[in-house]
């Protein structure tokens, strides 16, 4: 490329066969990756070190071909003429003796500057080439084609702190506070209760009684709490024979159950 | 590269070559490979047939092994080692508040019955929240309670008082304490006097912030 | 088996075992496994790490070998055996020499901003050139930079290691020359506020240092 922009950097009349020779060289300029890619291609064809570069002469060399392809194709990209208008003032600067008043960067700062930068681009460049070159897998060397699906197996652990536990005891403790859930089992009879109050009775009981009279006061008359009551009177008489402390005895199908204490049978 | 294989369209490549040819067929060919696929693959000349018996060879014993799939080769995992194809992933969960509040009351009233944790709770426990909590081994099944039925109880377990960090289950904090920790809820139970509420307010400092 | 993993809680098995459980891991996935992952497959008291130095050595100079792609561990064919691999070569989509760059500005200069990136290639980065390299799972995003605005960087992934046949970044070809001449310094235009670099420094740790 750098030699085509030498030959090209030559061309003065313009006829119309270099004018279309040089406007594919505008569109070769398009091809650039960017003014910093257009100075490099021709910093190197300085064919010296990019360390040793001369800034003032890559501006010139760039101004010129701004200058020249402007001619040909105002529209040129405004990096580029932004490109060309700082290494304006670049050349500027390395040209005019440094003013002591002016406290920017020297000429000598930028056009370091810029070679650094150019130095920079060509390594990077160099390193993606080495890079691209080396071995690549699926290419040169390969992964393995069988390979086998490893079964995930996923453990749940469960986690709580003391706090938590904490809290949720005091929601319920706090909510038995304030919800009278007695009133939920207001016509429930457990069997612990029915039990309680059995053992009271079941002493004083020597004969065959129904089973009906434990029922305790107030549960006879509502049908709901009847039922709940002598539900569980029923199965705390069964738990009182299976404890021998009491006979049980029904007649026929739906009769009485009845019950008696156990004759001479001292608990324990 | 190429080099090599002009050369070895003269002269086959020594054995040990051709056998670690075969092993990186073998290894990175999606599918088992026939003899006839390797000669294929191989530098003119080579025999495979006699490379996989090395090769096998070489593999016997090892984690993988070289194996016939009807009439072609592949490399497969030693069957002992079927077992480390699996991988494990632990999650961690929050325990449900079902659980969670079954379990404080387990530690508070413990041995409790199901029916007891039930009458607490005010709903009943599922199986599932009884059954998590057994295999968490915070939970365990304690004597049977000497009531009609001589129902199941559940008690705490060594590893419930490693997790929360307590000696025994006694030294949870009491309702009281619970209460001027400002973990109950500050609303006063109706029909009790309000300076209660007023004593909440001052042992609002959270007794247990800094466990959090 | 599974009584074999049960014993393994108390003891390790012998280091001939782990080789072999190690070697078989590695044969059975195509992606590099982490030494992490081994330990949580291998039975408790494994050391996979010393394992591995066995089974690299044990690979040697064979048709496949045990390689390191940055923490991680995989088994791949030797290079010099591609030829005999057409059949699995598969077709990549030629990178643009915009696309390449880049992709050496990441790794080399990484974690790099996209401004970053522009200023070293001195023209505009397009977003599919980076969406490209993100798509081929060769960089990602890093931690974003503490300076103003906080601009995303860009950072090589695990993939591009595998890729490129790397163990880690520092193999970068020809990475300690440019480090050592400089070029890979962060050198802001002359006039310039240095505290943007002070920022740096404080920040973000640069992946290389080390080296430096």
């Amino acid at each position: 490329m750098s030699d085509e922009f030498q030959a090209e950097s030559e061309v003065t009349s313009l006829s119309v066969s270099d004018r279309v020779a040089a406007e594919a060289l505008i569109v070769e300029v398009d091809g650039y990756e960017g003014p910093l890619d257009l100075l490099l291609s021709m910093g190197r064809s300085q064919k010296v070190d990019l360390r040793q570069i001369s800034i003032l002469h890559l501006a010139e060399q760039y101004l010129a071909f701004i200058e020249q392809a402007r001619d040909l194709r105002i529209e040129l990209a405004a990096d580029y003429l932004v490109m060309a208008a700082w290494l304006a003032f670049l050349k500027s600067r390395l040209l005019l003796p440094p003013d002591p008043e002016d406290e920017g960067p020297s000429g000598e700062e930028l056009a370091a500057h810029l070679a650094f930068q150019l130095e920079r681009l060509s390594a990077m460049r160099d390193v993606a080439a080495k890079l691209m070159a080396r071995d690549q897998l699926a290419r040169d060397f390969f992964a393995r084609g069988i390979t086998e699906d490893v079964a995930r197996v996923r453990r749940v652990t469960y986690t709580a702190t003391l706090l938590d536990l904490m809290q949720a005891y005091s929601r319920i403790r706090t909510k038995d506070d304030f919800r009278p859930y007695v009133m939920d089992r207001g016509s429930i009879l457990t069997m612990e209760q029915a039990l309680e109050k059995m053992r009271g009775l079941i002493g004083f009981a020597g004969d065959w009684t129904d089973i009906s009279s434990y029922l305790p006061d107030g549960w006879s008359n509502d049908p709901k709490k009847r039922r709940s009551a002598t539900a569980a009177t029923f199965a705390a008489s069964l738990e009182l024979a299976k404890e021998g402390k009491i006979d049980i005895r029904q007649g026929e199908t739906f009769a009485p159950i009845q019950i008696r204490r156990k004759a001479d049978r001292d608990e324990r | 590269m190429s080099d090599d294989r002009e050369e070895s369209l003269f002269e086959a490549p020594p054995m040990a070559e051709q056998e670690r040819m075969v092993e990186a067929i073998l290894f990175a060919t999606a599918d088992p490979v026939s003899i006839k696929e390797l000669m294929g693959r191989m530098p003119h000349g080579c025999e495979p047939a006699e490379a996989l018996v090395h090769l096998r060879k070489r593999y016997e014993g090892r984690g993988v092994a070289v194996v016939k799939v009807g009439d072609a080769w592949a490399i497969r995992t030693a069957p002992d080692l079927g077992f480390l194809m699996q991988k494990e992933t632990v999650e961690t969960r929050k325990l449900s508040r079902a659980a969670i509040e079954t379990l404080a009351i387990v530690a508070y009233h413990q041995p409790v019955t199901r029916a007891e944790i039930e009458e607490i709770r005010g709903v009943s426990v599922s199986r599932g929240t009884i059954d998590q909590l057994i295999e968490l081994e915070w939970i365990r099944f304690g004597r049977r309670k000497l009531t009609p039925g001589r129902p199941v109880t559940f008690v705490v377990t060594p590893g419930f008082l490693d997790h929360f960090g307590l000696e025994t289950a006694r030294d949870l904090p009491g309702i009281k304490e619970l209460r001027s920790a400002g973990l109950l809820d500050n609303r006063p139970p109706p029909g009790e006097p309000l300076e209660e509420d007023e004593d909440e307010d001052d042992g609002q400092a959270p007794l247990f912030e800094d466990e959090a």
